[in-house]
């Protein structure tokens, strides 16, 4: 699955990039989080917590579960503390 | 009905309210809300946010509003960017006909902006920085609404 | 600590809370409320007032409020006299360190000021004018606060 | 009991002024209003229903059965409609 994969705040300083694409084996959120947690350190610390996780599929919230579509913008980052 | 904007800019409180209730005679109550980066062992705040989704998250929360309660306008507005402490960060400015439905709507939209707008705060302190964590009590703020 | 006046001139909402918040770093939120004249029917509305008493029972009220959240500064202006549609009526603006204190007690203050300050309201439509009545929602508004 | 009387509103309005000082056979407020209404059909139109009437003593909100004192400011006048 071919995804647009952005990363923000400490999960962006973990893995070294605020964004990149990838193909991925995997179908749901959590899938592709594992996927990326091999795919180095910075990746596996950024993810290691998953309730610390937040995420995005084209800019929605959406939890772990949530199917991915080919091409689609996943967001991965932590809970948000604006305003 | 609603405005959003995300900026670096700062804003003015007065402006805003201004612009939403001038040359109209229908609106009774105008409840704002600004939120300030608070100083102490802060010495500057950095907001990162989503550009793709900040402003859809708030238009979403915005018109939630718009369709719990009747109103007449209102503002949004957050800004981004390096803020030192007694900067604007947020305002909310919502325009009714009756107090209630401007009081609730303007809380509403800060409580749904706190856990579903798409910022992270960093803040420096002795040369040192760190993300801010996300607090329970905004959990429970916005739970109060459904 | 909360400001109190009563005037017949306007005011201007972004410079009351600018002279709160303005060189402060320990200032979170500021909730504000304005209420203006709605128009419709009404061409005109004469706010009387009981100059004794009206600052006291504002400054009553105020007090009140600075007592049961923890606040940092606050201004409330009441208008008397003859106001057109789309006037000012009255603000009230509060600083606190977070938010929940701010809202709470800027609904506060506008609930007890409406039952509770000496003003009374006349409006003047084709030519005829006459006193507004009390409203029981706003005795239900001040009484949720007990 | 002498009292310096003022009538705000409607009240006013019915008793054509806005204040005056009258010496009253009445230690209470409710005994105030009947000693007045007894004055002119202007203070009986103003005073004819009591509910819809509040009182203050030396600025301060009371009851009708508020106990009066020699030289009070005594003050009349509807249901408050500000803010």
């Amino acid at each position: 699955m071919k995804l647009d994969l952005l990363y923000f705040a400490w999960v962006r300083e973990r893995i070294g990039l605020d964004g990149e694409t990838r193909d991925l084996a995997a179908h749901t959120v959590g899938e592709a989080l594992v996927a990326l947690s091999a795919l180095g350190d910075g990746y596996a610390s950024a993810f290691a917590e998953p309730h610390r996780l937040r995420f995005a599929l084209d800019q929605d919230f959406v939890d772990a579960d949530a199917a991915l579509r080919e091409g689609a913008e996943l967001a991965i980052f932590p809970p948000v503390t604006g305003g | 009905m609603i405005t959003v904007r995300v900026q670096t800019e700062a804003f003015d409180l007065g402006a805003e309210t201004h612009a939403l209730s001038d040359g109209r005679t229908d609106i009774g109550a105008v409840a704002s809300f600004v939120g300030l980066v608070r100083g102490g062992e802060i010495e500057a705040m950095t907001l990162e946010h989503y550009p793709a989704m900040t402003a859809k998250a708030l238009e979403a929360i915005a018109a939630e509003a718009a369709g719990r309660w009747p109103l007449l306008g209102g503002t949004v507005i957050h800004r981004h960017g390096r803020l030192l402490p007694g900067d604007p960060i947020v305002l909310v400015a919502i325009a009714a006909a009756h107090r209630g439905d401007a009081f609730a709507a303007c809380a509403f939209i800060m409580d749904y902006l706190k856990t579903g707008a798409p910022f992270w705060k960093k803040e420096e302190t002795g040369g040192e920085s760190r993300w801010v964590d996300a607090k329970a009590e905004d959990d429970a703020a916005r739970d109060r609404w459904r």
